[in-house]
């Protein structure tokens, strides 16, 4: 399914403090991405960084695509350097995209960034009216909020610090909510990105329920082809390739 | 100039004769599968499989990669689907392409290899590798790759039991590679392969843990090209028995590099990650020199650095 | 957090005591003059100057340099004032600075390094480093730094010598570099150093030459840093000596990377040339890391890795 | 006398095919260079290419200065691509700059891009009229024309293909004008700059008339500080550091 390509750089532009949204405009035509799969983008013209980074679909435009991304390390950095008009080799879109089941009302979760293929996911679903929760440390962390209440998708927010929704973990917010509507919990399936130990929270709770969830995980990657076998994850099969059988794993067969 | 169409790129190692030189290297090209998104297999001068073991390997704990200064390290741990799932799962697809079809193997004692090979005979493939230094995995057992004794008889034992044509792949974690080129020949290797992969380490210094689960793991990338090529034109100098160079090889630039050093043939690993499509954009580069400067035939640049 | 004005960046190398690990690597900073317009040189931990003989040496041909991914390749040949020129014209300069300086010596025979140990002692200098591992000189001659029976001689011999605290540094060109290190502290090496340069070469596809008149030359620079850290690591776990950690060190994350494997001291080389404020900008930054993460004394860091 | 400083990008601007002016604006002050002095320039914000490369002062413009590059490999392939704006650490003014002798009517000589360092000279000198041979390729190569014109120098220039001025070699050409302008032949003093066999040529020719001459000489460096010993050359004194001792060398004194 993937494809090496290039794509110019129609804007890269900062969000908020360490956060940019790229928009990529492929110079040929590229096989449609679903919610969950990532490209690999070549990051500078020289050796230095060698390997490629991964990024989630955030937005598919019609041809062109977005990622929204941090500033983790020297990759990111230098790519928040890059300006429009600037030309990335790309390869992608790969990996297994979100599982949508018709007959399950899904809820969204996201944590911090993984607000970025969760939109993506929203937007795919909009006319089912998916519930989405999202977390996040500090109301200014908080993205994306106007563009899915265009998408008519309205968010429950909670943050660390209670400057924006509840002062609360979005997985109590949650479970509160799932507990509230007990009958017939489970009608719902479960979609989540995040950092570990919210992905960890939502497994037990997705359990504890015995609901379906799907979470899409990160890891180091080389090749995003499922080649080198570098980016593996344990699981309930024997160690998986986050890239090939990922990165959206089910709930029950991650082994943290 | 010389017209492209009336370039020779045939290449001989010994029995093995290659379209051109262009192979991949073992571990960073899966089964071949996966490529064939990206360019055409059947234009390979070879493709070498993934390490291959009598059973199937679970491999090592996660992170088993992390980038370094124009490199990486790996600690796979040579996770596979063992000899029998190779067989069936894999060699169909692979024996219907038109190239060269080698297979890496490893174990962790000479009857393992010497199984392996036995097995192997006659299922088709064109050639047997044998990685003896892989510098992940630690049985307590024998060193292969560094020990010169256990080297050559492994090399002996093992080609008593096939008749394939016989690549032994050097380990760089050597004083003297010369020697191991020397005993490769003596004991029956129809090819030698090098550089594996260079043993190194790195630390993450917010969590004070080593970056790969495995502690260690073997450094390939660019950031070794100048050792590989220096053992290539060591070896070259040492053994007559053909060579097949990697170590770093990312462009056209690069694989010539190696074959003016010595290599018969030559391996891409680590730049399939960077490129899906550097094999055939490394084909061809060389092609296009070869063009520029006047050369008809591949086997005029083997070894001809004026060094 | 800790304030920085608090941070005890004292190390002990043994007798040899450093008011901070920041040091020079033997050739990249001269005799040090040289960077005094860039930084103060009474900052530094200590300063180790270019490799002397006891006569003056041409050098090897040009080209003597080229860059390699990450990295880069030289042949310098140990081109040096002699010892004589050396306590004469640049010695006194030296001796006025608020540091350490460490004289790296190399000889053709133990003799000769017996006659540099004997006649540096007394000469005001705190320390000599042998420097038994340069890959660029081959007199037919012995070979000490890949030698263990030779290696340790060496040491042996040249430690009846001189009272100074006596460094040996380590060669990457070896299997075992355990063995050395193991060696080095047998034979009275107060401390080891590591690492030298990794051989290498590089081919110019054009001309079909060598891109070094010398054709091999050492690499260096980040590129070799995954080596190196694993090899300070491996010495760290096997002897008591105390280390100098080096290879590829350009910021203050790769000494602390270094001193968490298990080096006492850092030494930077080829990133003085990339940026010549390196070594003051990355004991500001080994402060900082310190400061961030709580540690008052830099004792806590070393060797403090996870493994 | 170098420094290490941070320059921002004024302009980096196409000249001809492959070869582009960059105008450097220090963000602290810099000591003076003078023509012959080089400067350090990091190309890249990563790893790759690692060492800074060696460029000429071409032109100083009170406080910025330029830079005339030609794109030769990696590293300045990677350069032309820096944009306005753009920061880089540089180091210098750094080596030897032209001895200007007084007494001595000055002759410079520029051989392709030898024109560079050659045009700071001229600038430098043109009170004092200095006569200037300029060689290149072809017309399209010949560069600076009226800047010089500019500054009052008017350069005798040839081409291999006879493209512009005469279809020579420019060390003929000057040979021819000294054989014209005998006497007092003694009284002139040689710069020049340009590729090796151009200036083997010249040297021969300064012998021959028994003529003073300087030549700036290129060779692959590291540190540019005349620490590593990696960028010497063979003279009748030794080897001598091209970043240290010259690169400006008299014709007299090195070993081809
Ligand atoms: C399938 C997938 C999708 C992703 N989608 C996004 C996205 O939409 N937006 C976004 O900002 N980031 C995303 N990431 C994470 C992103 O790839 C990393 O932040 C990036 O590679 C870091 O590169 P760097 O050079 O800046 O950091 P480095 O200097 O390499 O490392 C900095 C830190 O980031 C961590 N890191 C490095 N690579 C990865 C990786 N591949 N996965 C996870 N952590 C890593 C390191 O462990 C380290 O702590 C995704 C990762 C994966 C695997
Ligand atoms: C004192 C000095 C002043 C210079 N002034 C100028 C100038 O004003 N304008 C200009 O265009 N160039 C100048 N050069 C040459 C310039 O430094 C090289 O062209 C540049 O470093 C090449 O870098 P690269 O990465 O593009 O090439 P690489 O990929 O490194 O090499 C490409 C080719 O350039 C040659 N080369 C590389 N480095 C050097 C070097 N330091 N000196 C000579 N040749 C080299 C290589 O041998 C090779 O053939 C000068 C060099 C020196 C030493
Ligand atoms: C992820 C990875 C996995 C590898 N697995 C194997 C293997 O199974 N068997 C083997 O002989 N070499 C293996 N290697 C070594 C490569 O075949 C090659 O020798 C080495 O990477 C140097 O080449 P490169 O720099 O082009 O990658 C592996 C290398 C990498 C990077
Ligand atoms: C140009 C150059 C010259 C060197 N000269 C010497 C020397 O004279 N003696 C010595 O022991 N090591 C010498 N070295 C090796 C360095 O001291 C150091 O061990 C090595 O470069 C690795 O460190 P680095 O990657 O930080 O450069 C030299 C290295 C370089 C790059
Ligand atoms: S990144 Fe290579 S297998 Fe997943
Ligand atoms: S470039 Fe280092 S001495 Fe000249």
């Amino acid at each position: 399914m993937g494809k090496l390509f290039k794509a110019s750089i129609r804007e890269n532009g900062l969000v908020i403090k360490n956060h940019y949204l790229l928009t990529l405009h492929p110079i040929e035509k590229i096989p449609k991405p679903e919610p969950g799969n990532f490209f690999m983008l070549s990051i500078s013209d020289g050796l230095d960084p060698l390997l490629k980074r991964p990024f989630s679909l955030h937005r598919w435009l019609d041809g062109d695509f977005q990622i929204l991304y941090r500033v983790a390390g020297k990759g990111t950095e230098l790519l928040s350097r890059r300006r429009t008009g600037d030309v990335l080799d790309v390869v992608g879109p790969l990996g297994k995209s979100f599982t949508v089941n018709k007959q399950n009302k899904p809820i969204l979760v996201a944590g911090g960034l993984g607000i970025a293929p969760i939109f993506a996911l929203a937007e795919k679903l909009k006319k089912r009216q998916p519930a989405l929760f999202y977390g996040a440390r500090t109301k200014k962390e908080v993205l994306c909020i106007d563009e899915l209440k265009t998408l008519g998708v309205d968010p429950i927010v909670s943050t660390d610090d209670g400057t924006f929704g509840a002062k609360d973990n979005i997985i109590n917010v949650l479970t509160k909510y799932l507990a509230r509507h007990k009958s017939p919990v489970s009608n719902y399936c479960l979609y989540a990105c995040g950092p570990k130990p919210m992905l960890v929270a939502l497994s037990n709770l997705a359990k504890k329920f015995r609901l379906k969830g799907y979470i899409a995980l990160e890891q180091y990657m080389a090749c995003g082809l499922g080649t080198c076998l570098g980016c593996v994850i344990n699981t309930t099969r024997g160690y998986k390739r986050v890239c090939k059988e990922g990165p959206v794993f089910s709930t029950d067969e991650v082994i943290w | 100039m010389v017209a492209k169409r009336t370039l020779n790129l045939n290449t001989g190692l010994g029995r093995l004769k290659l379209k051109n030189p262009v192979m991949t290297a073992s571990g960073t090209f899966g089964y071949g599968k996966e490529y064939s998104e990206f360019i055409d297999l059947n234009k390979l001068g070879a493709i070498v499989v993934k390490g291959i073991s009598l059973r199937p390997m679970k491999g090592n704990p996660e992170p088993r990669i992390c980038e370094t200064p124009c490199g990486m390290l790996n600690a796979i741990g040579l996770q596979n689907v063992g000899l029998k799932g190779f067989i069936k799962q894999q060699l169909p697809y692979l024996r219907k392409l038109e190239t060269k079809i080698i297979v890496n193997v490893l174990g962790n004692s000479i009857d393992e290899y010497c199984e392996l090979a036995e097995k192997l005979d006659g299922t088709g493939i064109n050639a047997i590798e044998l990685n003896v230094s892989c510098p992940n995995v630690k049985k307590g057992g024998i060193v292969f790759g560094t020990d010169p004794k256990n080297f050559g008889e492994l090399i002996k034992c093992v080609r008593r039991k096939t008749t394939l044509p016989l690549i032994s792949k050097l380990s760089p974690n050597v004083t003297d590679i010369k020697l191991f080129a020397r005993i490769a020949e003596d004991s029956g290797s129809d090819i030698i392969s090098l550089i594996n992969t260079i043993t190194g380490m790195s630390i993450d210094i917010k969590t004070r843990k080593p970056r790969l689960a495995n502690i260690t793991g073997g450094l390939s990338g660019p950031a070794i090209r100048p050792v590989a090529v220096r053992m290539v034109r060591e070896c070259y100098k040492t053994v007559r028995i053909p060579i097949i160079g990697m170590g770093g090889i990312i462009s056209a630039e690069d694989a010539v590099e190696f074959i003016l050093a010595g290599a018969s043939a030559v391996a891409v690993g680590t730049g399939n990650f960077i490129n899906p499509g550097a094999t055939i954009d490394i084909l061809k580069g060389i092609k296009s020199y070869m063009s520029e400067e006047g050369i008809s035939s591949l086997k005029e640049l083997i070894g001809a650095a004026q060094c």
